[in-house]
């Protein structure tokens, strides 16, 4: 499954660098995210709990940086087990483009979800993803500045 | 730490008076704990339709349905229907069209077939195509199941 | 494929049911019909420690007629759906749409209810109660509040139900001898999830057709109005081009989301051909 | 009498004196117990001290196993014992599938329960015993395997790339099995040809979805020593012999029981590593061990079939006389080749079925068979045919177009004639006797072909797209020991049957084939009642158990009616035999002056009744004193018979579809279906209709709606039955079925096998019909499953 997207974010590059390494604001941001840490300069570890629609599964997984430019981009493969309801893994590419009164955060993902979960979901994995993704850099987006991303959710519920 | 909860239901007849951890689903009550094997477990999805139950009169997936809220309810199998004659004609028209092969799916079509020839007793073979189309049948090629329905509604 | 271990509790009122929710949270899972949820149970996809059983509770069932509005209860069945004359009546595409709803042995037991607020984007009963102008009524402990059916299914799987609020029902407005409507649904086999769908209904006065919802499902992450092509159409007397213009709109305003075996491009392509048949239905009727 | 004829005008000469069963479309008395729940299948079965076996499957299409960590799921509730591959091989060798008869063929050793990697999303590799399913599920949860992904060959269009990795690197490439066929002078006869087709067929890979899932129940009594296994199978004797070998049992020591079978076409005809692995649970538990696969774990471990790429051409000359066919096929089996009966047999049919129907002399096929990763293919109802069916007629309709011929008139140019049988197809298979053309003419009455094409051009000036189709075909059946036995597997090609007349003068009849639901039971019983002499009701058959029945090879390859049928008949008439004798000696008079008639022994010359078989059973059992003393008494008879005329016996059919699409959607809409069935004597219409209508609709499940889709990693995204879509009624059409008779002159029945043909015409009859649906655009889609996707991109809509 592919997945990739533009997310503009109205905070400076530096802003959304800083973010995007600090597992505080990648805890908040992560749906799900139960518990979050740094092991390594390069690794993460978390746990999440994964929600759509009926189903429910915890994952535990890491996240490994690498070919990471400073404020630019890096690349990310993760990896994460849901037990008996399956798995995710995949990687993906990040960068970060100045942009008027922001930051344009480009992402190409190559994911697959594996086990169950794979076998069961088909029909709607990717638009899970999509929707993970989204509600990722919309509570990223909230992280980093709080009142433009109010703003941009005016109207919501 | 699941404490097993009090059960009361008329099955096939016959009071029922049961504790049953909660989790377990009306068909593996029927079959592990009441031996009554006539409705099998094809996928406990509710797609194959081979646990079709009746449960207060109308078919349901017994793999989608608990045992725990069958208490108080009147739940009807294929070997109780048997019993009552209610699916005699059905059955004879099964075995005069040899509408079974494996046998798998037969309890749950025959009770399928049975409600619909009480909700429609005018129903066309479109219309039995279209009612038995939530219960899986492999071997045949739902022919003859056709025709023995059709059998049934035109007597 | 056998659930993990679970307790269950069968609510007598609703303050109990919303009482437990705030407690168990997450935890807990109500369920109605049970249809969705067994079957996810079943293949450990979820393990909530509590399920909570509200079928027995009175307030949510019933299909009833309150002055202006039918009243359709959160319990209430697919099959009462399919056989209610004040449906047929009322409602009528309500109607139409129930015998799309998997089979008989599920429509006997899955609800009106637990369809909306699961939100499958596949469903039919989100993308009707859009055309039906169909208003949810939702309570919590702070009591009740209404949400239009067109600001109820926010994105996949998501409405806008909070998590310790449950719906009680919907208000639909009537039916009257003005209004038209066509239900259209593809799907590989009867009562599969649609490959595409839509329910459109609208008031027709001559050849002209207004207040026009067309609401497609199983195209996109909810079902979603074709805001544009209804536009178009609103108080227009339909001949060819407009039909040509509003199946146009259509495809270029929607964004569809392909699934396991159609691609987002035949999604679209189908979106058309389905408004197309759904306004000829319309003017036909 | 071997001469094709219509069942509905000459009847065939009857194979017994009073014949009143065979042939008769007699109700199967012994399926009434089914309709009213009282069937036995494995999973009804329970008994004291039964464990419940799950199994932890590769989540991945290929990982190294690094570290399995089963502590926590030990201490759960209920749970029996944690196994893991390296316990397992302790006591269950590994087995290699290969056929020495297809030369070159390769695969790796595999156990049980993988040891060090698992090759396929699916594969078993830590089993859990509970005392209850939901236990042991519990416990299955806790079960944490470290493992290393390792690269997947997933597409098989690269597996053979130099790049591609190798599944198993001591086999030195990712080939099973290849093979090429070269006759006549194909390359010359394609130079001249006036008219060549060529088009590239795709099938996807799907699986059998019998509604019983595989389940099994092994015991091992450590007292005696001695294995029973409860399975839903098809071929008890081999497996018994199977779970001697790889368990080092003695055949005597294991007891393989097959009751009420909840379908099986194939899927249960294959030793599966969980078989293996539930009775080496079972002898390390010494308690029984049941084991049940859920519907998600069969769609990741039943075999899979028909991943294939077949491209085709077909050469003509101006008058319509088919050429030459060429094909070149490449498959796909997975990881294995599956045991016994290996993976590369369904590529190997192909090879022989192409073009099967018709008189062309020349014909080259090549053929390659490779390994991925994903799960193991084998033979599934069809083996083949279905594959071969639709490249050959799919062929056949692209040359009659572009000779603007009908596609029916060009067929009937092209069969082979009834009456140059036997002979040889371009492949070498051996023909007995045929009737293609009396099939085709027969199709085109019960179709009234002409006013339905009148009705189809009527349909098409009004936008209205409707289609026929055809499929002429042929099906190898009757298998002689050709097929797997001189290859060097233990299958058995003979069958047998024991015939026993009881005391109270009732007949029961124990026959190596099993019941599967195709009715086997009730033609045994037609045959016995018939050539016994005694009413049907007063017949009791006995199957699937290897303590009680003759040693035979079950159900397979469409055998059960002319090779078990043979043994019931063979059996049954020594019985009559020696029923008269003894009424000589009972009554002293010479037995060439008596006759059975009705369970009793009458006067041939008075008609008279002068015994009933219940006296004969009272004194052959009980008063053997009042005869002469050198009189041998014997009402238990046994009789076996084996297929060795022929490599198989071919039977042939055609059928028509007809279906209308909708060029707005890409729906299809099946309106009718018609077959006509050559299986030789027909033993009960009635069965072999419906069995005809089933395999078609199995045939209809692959063209239009079943395929096990995969991602890109080698992981199943369709495994669930709501998401891979088995024919349901409300899309099936009405099927009618006649029959034309050829009796093979290899037994006294003349029956030949009915089981697969309809599974191996009807994708091509659809496909045929689809694109002549789509002709006026000029259209066409080869590839299977045809989706409305698929027709919509062919019309240039999306």
């Amino acid at each position: 499954m592919e997945l990739n997207g533009e997310q503009f974010i109205a905070a400076s590059v530096p802003a959304v660098w800083r973010g995007l390494n600090d597992v505080a604001v990648l805890g908040k941001a992560i749906p799900g995210c139960e518990a979050i840490e740094r092991i390594s300069p390069e690794e993460v570890h978390a746990k999440v709990m994964f929600k759509i629609g009926p189903v429910r599964a915890r994952f535990a997984g890491k996240l490994l940086l690498s070919e990471v430019v400073e404020e630019k981009s890096c690349s990310m493969a993760f990896e994460g087990s849901g037990g008996a309801a399956g798995f995710a893994k995949g990687r993906s590419r990040v960068e970060l483009i100045s942009a008027e009164g922001g930051t344009l955060v480009s992402f190409t993902t190559e994911a697959s979800i594996g086990g169950k979960l794979g076998q069961i979901g088909g029909r709607l994995i990717s638009a899970s993803a999509k929707k993970i993704a989204d509600d990722f850099f919309e509570a990223f987006a909230k992280e980093l500045n709080p009142l433009a991303s109010e703003i941009s959710n005016g109207g919501e519920s | 730490m699941n404490p097993k909860i009090p059960l009361d239901m008329i099955v096939n007849g016959n009071r029922v008076q049961a504790q049953i951890e909660p989790r377990r689903h009306l068909v593996d009550f029927l079959r592990e704990d009441l031996g009554l094997k006539g409705p099998h477990l094809g996928c406990e999805q509710g797609a194959c339709g081979a646990c079709t139950v009746r449960v207060d009169g109308q078919i349901v997936r017994g793999c989608l349905y608990l045992a725990v809220q069958a208490n108080g309810k009147v739940v009807d199998t294929v070997e109780g229907l048997t019993a009552q004659g209610a699916l005699t004609e059905l059955q004879d028209a099964f075995m005069r069209r040899n509408a079974m092969q494996c046998g798998f799916c037969s309890s749950g079509m025959l009770l399928s077939a049975a409600e619909l020839i009480e909700q429609q007793p005018q129903a066309t073979r479109e219309q039995v195509r279209e009612w038995i189309s939530g219960n899986y049948c492999r071997c045949t090629g739902y022919h003859s199941i056709v025709d023995a329905i059709m059998d049934v509604l035109e007597a | 494929m056998k659930a993990a271990a679970f307790d269950y509790i069968k609510a007598q009122s609703i303050p109990e049911v919303l009482a437990l929710m705030r407690e168990h949270g997450d935890d807990a899972r109500l369920i109605a019909g049970g249809q969705t949820l067994l079957a996810t149970l079943n293949m450990r996809l979820s393990e909530p420690q509590l399920v909570i059983d509200i079928t027995e509770l009175a307030e949510l069932k019933g299909i009833e007629l309150s002055g202006e509005y039918l009243w359709v209860g959160a319990l209430v069945t697919h099959t009462e759906i399919e056989n209610a004359p004040l449906i047929k009546k009322y409602a009528p595409i309500l109607q139409a749409a129930a015998p799309h709803i998997a089979h008989r042995a599920i429509r006997n037991l899955g609800t009106w209810g637990g369809s909306l607020v699961y939100g499958d984007p596949a469903a039919e009963w989100p993308a009707c109660s859009i055309a039906v102008n169909a208003t949810m009524v939702v309570r919590g402990l702070q009591g009740e509040r209404r949400i239009p059916a067109c600001n109820f299914f926010v994105d996949l799987y998501t409405t806008a139900l909070a998590p310790d609020e449950i719906l009680m029902g919907t208000e639909i407005p009537l039916a009257n001898a003005k209004d038209v409507f066509s239900f259209q649904e593809l799907a590989r086999r009867h009562g599969d999830y649609a490959v595409a769908g839509l329910a459109a209904v609208a008031k027709k006065t001559g050849q002209a057709l207004s207040d026009c919802n067309f609401v497609f499902f199983s195209v996109a992450t909810t079902p979603v109005a074709a805001v544009q092509a209804q536009n178009l159409v609103n108080g227009q007397a339909v001949n060819a081009e407009l039909i040509t213009a509003a199946v146009a709109a259509a495809r270029a305003e929607i964004e569809t989301m392909e699934d396991i075996t159609n691609s987002a491009a035949a999604k679209s392509h189908l979106v058309g051909v389905l408004l197309e048949r759904a306004l000829k239905k319309m003017l036909a009727d | 009498m071997n001469k094709p004829n219509d069942l509905a005008g000459l009847v065939l000469d009857p194979v017994t004196a009073d014949q009143r069963y065979i042939g008769e479309s007699e109700p199967r008395h012994s399926a009434k117990r089914l309709l009213e729940g009282q069937g036995t299948y494995v999973d009804d079965l329970q008994f004291p001290r039964m464990g419940h076996v799950v199994y932890w499957r590769s989540p991945v299409a290929h990982m190294r196993i690094l570290q399995i960590h089963t502590a926590a799921a030990r201490n759960m509730p209920g749970v029996l014992a944690v196994v893991d591959g390296v316990q397992m091989a302790t006591i269950c060798k590994p087995w290699v599938a290969t056929l020495s008869h297809l030369a070159g063929m390769k695969s790796a050793p595999q156990h049980a329960l993988a040891i060090e990697r698992a090759c396929w999303q699916g594969e078993p590799v830590v089993a859990v015993v509970a005392d209850t399913r939901a236990q042991a599920e519990d416990a299955l949860q806790l079960i944490e395997v470290e493992w290393e992904e390792l690269p997947a060959v997933v597409s098989m269009l690269t597996a053979l790339d130099p790049e591609t990795p190798l599944i198993h690197p001591e086999l030195g490439d990712n080939l099973c099995f290849s093979r090429t066929l070269d006759v006549g002078q194909v390359d010359a006869q394609f130079a001249t040809a006036e008219i060549v087709a060529e088009a590239t067929f795709g099938f996807g890979r799907h699986t059998g979805v019998t509604l019983e899932p595989r389940c099994q129940i092994a015991d091992y009594n450590r007292g005696d020593g001695r294995l029973t296994v409860y399975h839903s199978q098809q071929a008890p004797h081999m497996m018994q012999d199977l779970y001697c070998r790889q368990f080092g049992l003695a055949e005597s020591d294991v007891h393989v029981i097959c009751k009420d079978v909840g379908g099986s076409f194939g899927i249960k005809v294959h030793a599966y590593p969980d078989d293996f692995a539930t009775v080496g649970l079972a002898i390390l538990l010494g308690r029984p061990i049941k084991f049940v696969a859920d519907r998600l774990e069969s769609f990741t471990s039943d075999i899979h079939a028909r991943e294939h790429q077949v491209k085709g051409r077909i050469a003509v000359n101006k008058q319509g006389d088919i050429l030459a066919f060429e094909i070149d096929d490449l498959t796909a089996i997975g990881p294995y080749s599956m045991f016994p009966r290996t993976s590369a047999i369904e590529g190997n049919q192909v090879v022989n079925l192409v073009g099967g129907p018709y008189k062309h002399q020349h014909y080259r096929a090549q053929l390659k068979v490779v390994f991925q990763n994903k799960t193991p293919t084998c033979q599934y109802r069809g083996v083949g045919h279905p594959i071969a069916c639709a490249v050959t007629e799919g062929l056949v309709d692209l040359a009659a177009e572009k000779l603007q011929m009908d596609p029916l008139a060009f067929r009937q140019r092209n069969v082979i004639p009834d009456d140059a049988y036997p002979c040889s197809g371009a492949s070498g298979i051996k023909l007995e006797i045929l009737s293609h053309e009396q099939c085709l003419r027969t199709i085109e009455k019960m179709m009234n072909y002409t006013e339905l094409r009148q009705e189809q051009a009527a349909l098409r000036k009004k936008g209205i797209y409707r289609g026929i189709g055809f499929a002429a075909l042929i099906e190898l059946t009757n298998p002689s020991a050709a097929f797997y036995g001189v290859g060097g597997a233990r299958i058995a090609s003979q069958d047998g049957a024991t015939a026993r007349l009881d005391p109270s003068g009732v007949v029961s009849i124990m026959v190596g084939v099993g019941e599967q639901g195709q009715g086997t039971e009730g033609i045994y019983a037609q045959i016995a009642a018939d050539a016994v002499g005694v009413p049907i009701t007063d017949v009791r058959i006995i199957t699937g158990d290897t303590a009680v029945t003759p040693y035979g090879g079950g159900t397979w390859a469409s055998r059960g009616a002319g090779i078990g049928g043979e043994a019931v008949l063979l059996a049954a008439q020594a019985l009559q035999e020696n029923i008269l004798r003894l009424a000589g000696a009972i009554l002293q008079r010479d037995t060439a002056e008596l006759q059975v008639r009705r369970s009793q022994i009458i006067d041939k010359a008075t008609g008279q009744a002068v015994l009933p078989f219940s006296e004969i059973g009272r004194i052959g059992y009980f008063r053997t004193d009042t005869l002469p003393n050198d009189f041998k008494v014997d009402l238990m008879v046994t009789r076996h018979y084996a297929q060795r005329d022929y490599p198989f016996i071919f039977t042939n059919g055609v059928q028509a579809s007809y279906v209308e699409v909708d060029i707005d959607t890409g729906f299809v809409t099946l309106l009718k279906h018609w077959a006509v069935e050559d299986c030789g004597r027909v033993l009960n219409p009635m069965l072999v209709d419906e069995q005809v209508r089933g395999a078609i609709v199995q045939g209809i499940g692959g063209v239009l709606y079943e395929e096990c889709l995969y991602d890109d990693s080698g992981l199943l995204r369709n495994g669930n039955m709501a998401d891979y879509l088995v024919p349901m009624a409300n899309e099936m059409p009405d099927i009618e079925v006649a029959h034309v008779q050829t009796p093979t002159a290899s037994s006294q029945l003349g029956a030949k096998g009915a089981g697969e043909a309809g599974t191996a015409g009807a994708p091509a009859a659809v496909m045929n019909a689809i694109n002549d649906a789509l002709m006026p655009f000029n259209v066409k889609v080869f590839e299977q499953p045809i989706t409305s996707e698929k027709i919509l991109r062919a019309l240039g809509k999306i």
